[in-house]
């Protein structure tokens, strides 16, 4: 029962720092247009240290758990 | 997950923040948010005040009762909300400048008197908002706006000035040690006392372009990771190797009455026991007052 | 009928200011105010309220604006060194428009000075002292029921107006004793609640008056106050319309109120073809060279200020224009005589008397001085 | 009427409670206006010490003393720097244990053993401030003699007031007695 | 001719200081006068002098009279609240008569204010700031060139009338650049020596005149210097006499000398029915006004006064005598108006017009307020 | 005899002092003299300068450069004078109010920038001068004016806060300590860097009679004797038995490059390798500003 | 005669050393008067980055630029904020990679690929203010392209100088080919 | 050769505040009229403790060798 991980980027807030990507033990995230991309979403193993190095509130990752039909209030949310 | 959760306390509209891409201080603000959310803290029970300084644009993000007041006053304002208001948490967050130069003695007296504050510092070891002039805690030798030679003075150790004065929680942690801050400054909010933790944190715009680390603010992590050391691994290192770094970890966690309780408790005293007999008759204080 | 009583100017305010319900106090000592701050010391605790001496007269300033914050009066007590210092912080009071009440007990100057003798040499400090524009009220008492008076008065301005009020008393007044009586009834004015829920609040929206209600911490209201120049939500601006909307509301609020705001005594002015101007302990004095020249059958009255702050620039004029000549009396080297003859110059004489030495000048000399001026016009 | 009473000596004399304890005789028992001012220097001990009243009927403007009717001067420096302003109707009781020396030949002095009484009932030098007020209030018809018993009850200690008390008598006896 | 360079405003100040000899610098930054820190950071250790950022503004103004004390020129430079916490040393200064120059940058305000915006808003804090009666000086200029020049003359005037002078320059002056003109020759004045032996030496002997030397420390003149009240010697006196003796002659030597040392510009006023009054950056601007009301047929001048205090009374009761009309201008809401209808309003009408929002009030909106004015009459 | 070969440093003219009758006050100022006169010390090459307080009166009866400043700001005047004078022997005279309350900020900037300046610490845990109310180093639960129902808050150890903020000399004697006082403050001056020596003395009038030992200063010269513990002794003591006890002693001296000699050193430096080149040009100010 | 520029962008735009520049060229080559002034925000990096010139041959008594005869506009915010006051006979440049939105038809206005330059010969955005240089040197006749090249000389470090003075001659042509 | 101490007491510098007089392990000093008196000089061991516990300087202890012949420089200077 694998574990995917949403990855949400407020562009808005996002001042391309570059923290994100540069931590991120498994190069999901790339620097584009200033701005942090997510590029390999398949390959987050949902660490969290993206988020946790923003200084901006700009990057967040929410577990999704397999047996959560989509569209449940659960994922909605975001 | 977490931060989303603790952006309950943001002021949202306000974001993004001013501060520069990379800023140091955006990374304690977040630890911050994700301590109040771990201690379930009510917005309402919160006062957080600043000084002057990029630090002190903190407030402003969230979602409390918030007073940005003049540079290095910080502790004052906040000891007069705290006297009036035992029961809220009071969280004093202050730039390197803010909190040991013009603040200094605001800083040492409120560890002297054991109130309940958590103190937070923003030691990015540079004046960021004025553009760049030392600070008490700029490495010696290090370059800035004000130290165009290379600084001459030694800095301040927040942490031994914070013991020394007596502070009952002091610690220090760095922004490259999250999420082992968001606990610390839990651990200091929830502390009945006066409670300091200094967190080393970057300035990539002032500090790192004069210092050879440029704006990249990797650069200037890189550097914070190199200048601080765990306690525990501190244990093992010689003088000279822990020359120019800042230690990490908790240095004091002590129980002692604090000032607030003092208070409440004398207050309490004095209703059962007294009433002041000078208020009816008018000759006690002409007594007391002869006698000085 | 009130309580007789027999005690000093600063027991007095210090016993006031428990009366007007101010349950904080932060100062550091000085001389000659501390009685304030030992009094108050034993008072409070009774009052469920706190005490406590601060480290330093800027850390004092700072925190009665965080005790006001919390809903609660606030008070401080200082003299000129200890005044000096806490006027940045009393700017931010002005700017964040936060109530307060800081008495100065003026002792001789400048610096050091004279601390155990009386000058009346803050006059335009109290005014002007700060960077930035700001507009402030200050009582000055002559006596020590008027110490007590004017210092409920003092809390129930800062309410009503939500602005730093300053009580100027003088050595001479604040260590002396004489007899008061405690009123019975006193008016005792609170600052205004919101009106509006939460979501609505703006601590400095003036859309509704010159006064925006200050909630208190803890009641659902959560705000930002800052120094900065800042917009009806209290968050920083720098566009000029709101810095300067801003900014008019802060001055206006104590220019436009100055009716409500300003007393005068008129001590024998009304058949009066000369006047003294003055105020405090001198006035006192000058009410006695009145009585004594009115003996010698000199036309003369008093014209005392009690608010120094906002001045009485209309009474003075109304005066102005009836009296051949206005004698401006002060312990001090030439200051509020500034501002009588920016107001009154155009219409009458203006003469000035004053020195600081320490001491109190005597009747004899203002007899003098304004007998010799009268004969020689 | 305006009627001005001084009293000056040096720290530890009891100066400021005398003048308290006038103060409120006038002011609380006989219902008069009073003012009462003083004079503290730099020195915490050992240095000039003094206080001044004014008493009337009327209010009171001017609250210092400009020329006593009363001044009372326990020290050779009080004698030396105050004396001068009393009024030509005036008296200036002076102890003769202190004051020593005299400018000419003063109408208004007279010379009382205050600080001998004071030792010889009390045992102490600060009692002199009693011994002083019982005195004028033998002198000084303005004074009532009962209120100024009832202030001392009022203001002094209740371990030291008999002895007090006894020291104002004494100190009246002895005004009484010219 | 002198060497053409294009600077700021704080840079010339710097730079102007090393020329008129200052050794010394001890300061606290704060936008917008931190420029001047920073390049003396750099400058002073090539001259053999000591830079010092201290841990706040008290502690930097206290170090610059310790430094002036051995004999050294010293400056400090800071803005607004940091003006503010200077006060009540800057009064100790006065007091112990200590030749030091302060710069203030004015920035909006009050309080944290508008801290990279320009304001005039301390111009009577400048006066008035401190506990007791002072005197003092303060320069305003109008240019980088002055800016330069002031600042040698406020470093002379400290010397030789050994006392603090404020150089009041604001953020506009002091951030833009132009070019100026670094003159060959400048007067640079340096305090007096004693005349007398050690053992005949009085730090504040009037009897000589008004400014007794202060000898440097080193030098075998061992005196004391206390912010209390004082006599000749130095030591602390409450003698009534000595005290108002001593405080007289620190103000005479600003009032009696005050044709010495004030200065104003005259800018089209010779033949002028109207006149501005505005200083510093608000005079520039009222130039620009003068000439295009000219232009209009206008006869309008412009009075500058150069030096803020003393105050300018005489040169502009003179020219008050002449004129129908006078408009003050100024970036502040309402300040040294005052001064202006105290001294001319006797003699004409005096208008004003003024606000502080951060921005230099633009030409257009001056003029139509003046012509407004005058058709009006 | 010693005392009376000190007094050439004295003012004789100004005697006798305004202190009160056995004031340790004069205790301490008789100890400094003779420190000045076991040294040898030129007259013309001290400066004294006091803050305000009774303490502060010391200045006026020595005959070197006095300066009686503002209250609790005796550093930063010292600070002017010692940059700029180097060669001079520079002391800075303070009350426990004066130096640790109002004046707490300067003093802990000095012992960090480590400026060669003695700082000797009039320490009765009291404001005397102003009649006796609380002042940072007044007991827990001692009375004072305006703590009329005992001082609730902690004392600051001086010793531990001038350690924390880097002080290179951190002493503690007492008036009872005479003439070992002497001595203490003789290596005080010496010492080159900032030097701190609390000296805990009596305030008989304001203390000493709020507290049980009357306006006797030899009841509260006992006080002293009772609560001071040499070093040595202390060393024998446990936690407990230590508790409101002030141990004497020198706790720090250390060798470390004082900030004169760093900026002397800097000056010569710059003498020789460079001119500014801006003022030749116009140029490096111009680039320079724009970075900011 | 006076002539106002204006160069409005964000932080990292190089504005304010354009100004400089431009100041340098003026002030220092041409010998005219100069006033350059700026507006510096709260926000050290990414916010609002101005500078502005008045240039004249009288004495400049109004030091702030009212109506631009040239205004460079190098962000959308800046358009949106500061393009009104340029005079009906003056220019606006803008940059087409930053300002996208106009309000309506603007003859005062034309669009330049002045980043697109800047990153074509340097490889960095920051020489979009050496190109925008370039091209008012050839567009506006007062500027004296000559004292532009010595003043880019004189304030930009040696290792950028060879690039940015390539990407000022490209800004040049920019001007110069229309 | 017993050595002599001469003990100078300033009264117009003396508080009398007893210090001197508490500490003297000989009692050779008293206290009359608030002033210190001395009252047996031949007790007096010279040990110096008046002099340094006087807060007022109003104390001296000097040594006077008995080859020196009274009226000699250094005793007259007293
Ligand atoms: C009284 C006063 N002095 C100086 C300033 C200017 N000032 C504003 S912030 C600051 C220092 C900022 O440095 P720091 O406290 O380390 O905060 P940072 O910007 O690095 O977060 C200074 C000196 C001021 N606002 N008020
Ligand atoms: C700015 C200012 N605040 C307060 C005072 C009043 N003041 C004078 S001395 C003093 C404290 C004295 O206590 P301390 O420093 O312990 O010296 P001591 O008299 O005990 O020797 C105070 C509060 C002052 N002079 N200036
Ligand atoms: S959660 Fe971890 S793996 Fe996934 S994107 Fe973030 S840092 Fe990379
Ligand atoms: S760390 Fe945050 S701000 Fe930085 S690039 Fe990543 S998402 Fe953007
Ligand atoms: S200047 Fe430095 S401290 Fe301030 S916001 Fe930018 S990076 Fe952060
Ligand atoms: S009040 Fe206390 S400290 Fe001051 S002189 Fe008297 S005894 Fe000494
Ligand atoms: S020297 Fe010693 S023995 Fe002699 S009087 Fe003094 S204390 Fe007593
Ligand atoms: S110790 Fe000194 S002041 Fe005290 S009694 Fe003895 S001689 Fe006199
Ligand atoms: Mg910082
Ligand atoms: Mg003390």
């Amino acid at each position: 029962m694998k574990n995917k991980f949403i990855i949400k980027i407020n562009e808005k807030w996002c001042k391309g720092c570059n923290l994100c990507i540069e931590f991120c033990p498994k190069n999901v995230l790339e620097l584009k247009d200033a701005k942090a991309k997510v590029v390999s979403p398949e390959d987050c193993i949902g660490c969290y240290i993206c988020e946790y190095r923003c200084p901006d509130f700009a990057i967040e990752v929410n577990k999704v758990e397999e047996e959560v039909p989509v569209g449940s209030e659960k994922t909605n949310k975001r | 997950m977490k931060t989303e959760l603790a952006k309950k306390y943001l002021r949202l509209e306000k974001l993004p923040t001013l501060w520069c891409s990379g800023c140091g201080h955006g990374l304690i603000l977040s630890s911050l948010l994700r301590a109040l959310y771990l201690l379930n803290i009510e917005k309402d029970k919160v006062a957080m005040v600043s000084g002057i300084g990029c630090s002190g644009r903190t407030p402003g993000y969230v979602d409390v009762h918030t007073l940005h007041t003049t540079h290095g006053r910080a502790i004052p304002f906040a000891t007069g909300i705290k006297l009036m208001k035992p029961e809220f948490y009071v969280l004093a967050v202050m730039g390197d400048g803010d909190c040991a130069a013009i603040g200094g003695n605001h800083f040492i007296h409120a560890a002297r008197r054991n109130i309940d504050i958590t103190a937070i510092v923003y030691n990015n070891g540079i004046y960021g908002m004025t553009g760049g002039q030392v600070s008490p805690t700029t490495p010696y030798g290090a370059y800035a706006s004000t130290a165009p030679y290379g600084q001459l003075e030694e800095p301040f150790d927040i942490v031994e000035l914070a013991l020394g004065a007596g502070a009952t929680f002091v610690a220090r942690s760095s922004i490259d040690e999250i999420p082992k801050l968001d606990r610390l400054i839990a651990d200091g909010i929830k502390h009945k006392g006066f409670s300091v933790i200094d967190v080393i944190t970057i300035c990539p715009i002032t500090f790192g372009r004069r210092n050879k680390l440029g704006e990249d603010p990797m650069m200037n992590l890189r550097w914070v990771q190199d200048i601080t050391v765990p306690m525990k691994k501190a244990k093992d290192m010689s003088k000279e190797e822990l020359k120019g770094k800042w230690i990490t970890g908790i240095f004091r966690d002590e129980d002692k009455p604090n000032l607030i309780d003092l208070y409440l408790e004398l207050n309490k005293k004095l209703k059962h026991s007294m009433v002041d007999e000078s208020s009816k008759e008018g000759v006690e204080d002409v007594r007391r007052q002869d006698e000085t | 009928m009130g309580q007789r009583k027999l005690i000093s100017g600063n027991h007095a305010i210090a016993e006031a200011a428990i009366r007007a319900g101010c349950r904080f106090f932060a100062g550091y000592p000085i001389t000659p105010s501390s009685e304030i701050a030992e009094r108050l010391a034993e008072l409070l605790p009774q009052y469920d309220g706190i005490f406590i001496q601060m480290e330093d007269e800027i850390a004092s300033m700072g925190a009665i604006i965080g005790a006001s914050l919390t809903g609660k009066k606030a008070l401080t007590a200082t003299s000129g060194p200890g005044f000096s210092l806490k006027q940045e912080n009393l700017g931010f009071a002005i700017m964040g428009e936060i109530p307060v009440v800081i008495v100065n007990v003026q002792r001789g100057g400048p610096s050091t000075g004279l601390p155990t003798f009386p000058g009346q040499q803050d006059l335009m400090q109290v005014r002007w002292g700060r960077h930035g524009d700001q507009e402030i009220i200050a009582l000055v008492p002559d006596s020590i029921q008027e110490s007590y008076e004017f210092t409920i008065k003092a809390f129930n301005l800062a309410e009503q107006y939500r602005t730093p009020v300053i009580l100027l008393t003088d050595e001479v007044i604040s260590q002396m004793k004489e007899q008061i009586e405690i009123p019975d009834d006193v008016e005792i004015i609170d600052r205004e609640f919101p009106s509006v829920p939460p979501e609505e609040y703006y601590p400095f929206d003036g859309s509704k008056g010159l006064v925006p209600p200050l909630a208190p911490y803890g009641e659902g209201y959560r705000y930002h106050i800052t120094g900065l120049a800042h917009d009806k939500t209290g968050f920083p601006s720098s566009n000029p319309k709101v810095v300067r909307e801003q900014l008019e509301r802060k001055l206006n609020k104590i220019r436009k109120n100055r009716d409500e705001i300003v007393d005068v005594e008129e001590f024998l002015l009304e058949d009066a073809e000369y006047a003294i101007f003055a105020l405090g302990s001198m006035a006192r004095v000058a009410k006695q060279v009145t009585l004594d020249l009115r003996e010698e059958g000199i036309p003369i009255g008093l014209l005392r200020p009690l608010t120094l702050w906002p001045f009485c620039d209309k009474e003075l004029i109304n005066y102005a224009k009836k009296l051949k000549h206005i004698f401006v009396v002060e312990m001090n080297f030439g200051q509020i005589v500034g501002e009588v003859e920016r107001y009154a110059g155009k219409y009458t004489k203006v003469d000035w008397y004053g020195r600081a030495d320490g001491r109190l000048i005597p009747p004899r000399e203002i007899k003098d001085f304004i007998k010799e001026r009268i004969h020689e016009n | 009427m305006r009627h001005e009473i001084q009293l000056v000596g040096q720290g530890g004399q009891g100066i400021r409670l005398a003048g308290a304890i006038l103060a409120r005789a006038f002011g609380i028992y006989d219902k008069k206006n009073i003012v009462e001012t003083h004079l503290y220097g730099a020195a915490a001990r050992g240095g000039l010490s003094e206080s001044e009243l004014v008493i009337s009927d009327e209010e009171i403007y001017y609250v210092k003393v400009q020329n006593p009717d009363v001044l009372i001067v326990l020290s050779q420096r009080a004698y030396d720097d105050f004396s001068e302003p009393v009024k030509n109707s005036g008296v200036i009781l002076a102890d003769d244990f202190y004051v020593k020396n005299f400018k000419g030949d003063d109408k208004r002095l007279t010379l009382y053993p205050l600080t001998r009484i004071a030792l010889d009932t009390t045992g102490s030098l600060i009692a002199v401030n009693v011994v002083s007020l019982g005195l004028i209030s033998a002198l000084y018809s303005v004074i009532n003699v009962e209120s100024m018993r009832k202030a001392i009850r009022d203001l002094i200690r209740e371990k030291h007031l008999s002895k007090n008390l006894e020291a104002f008598e004494e100190g009246y006896k002895l005004g009484d007695n010219r």
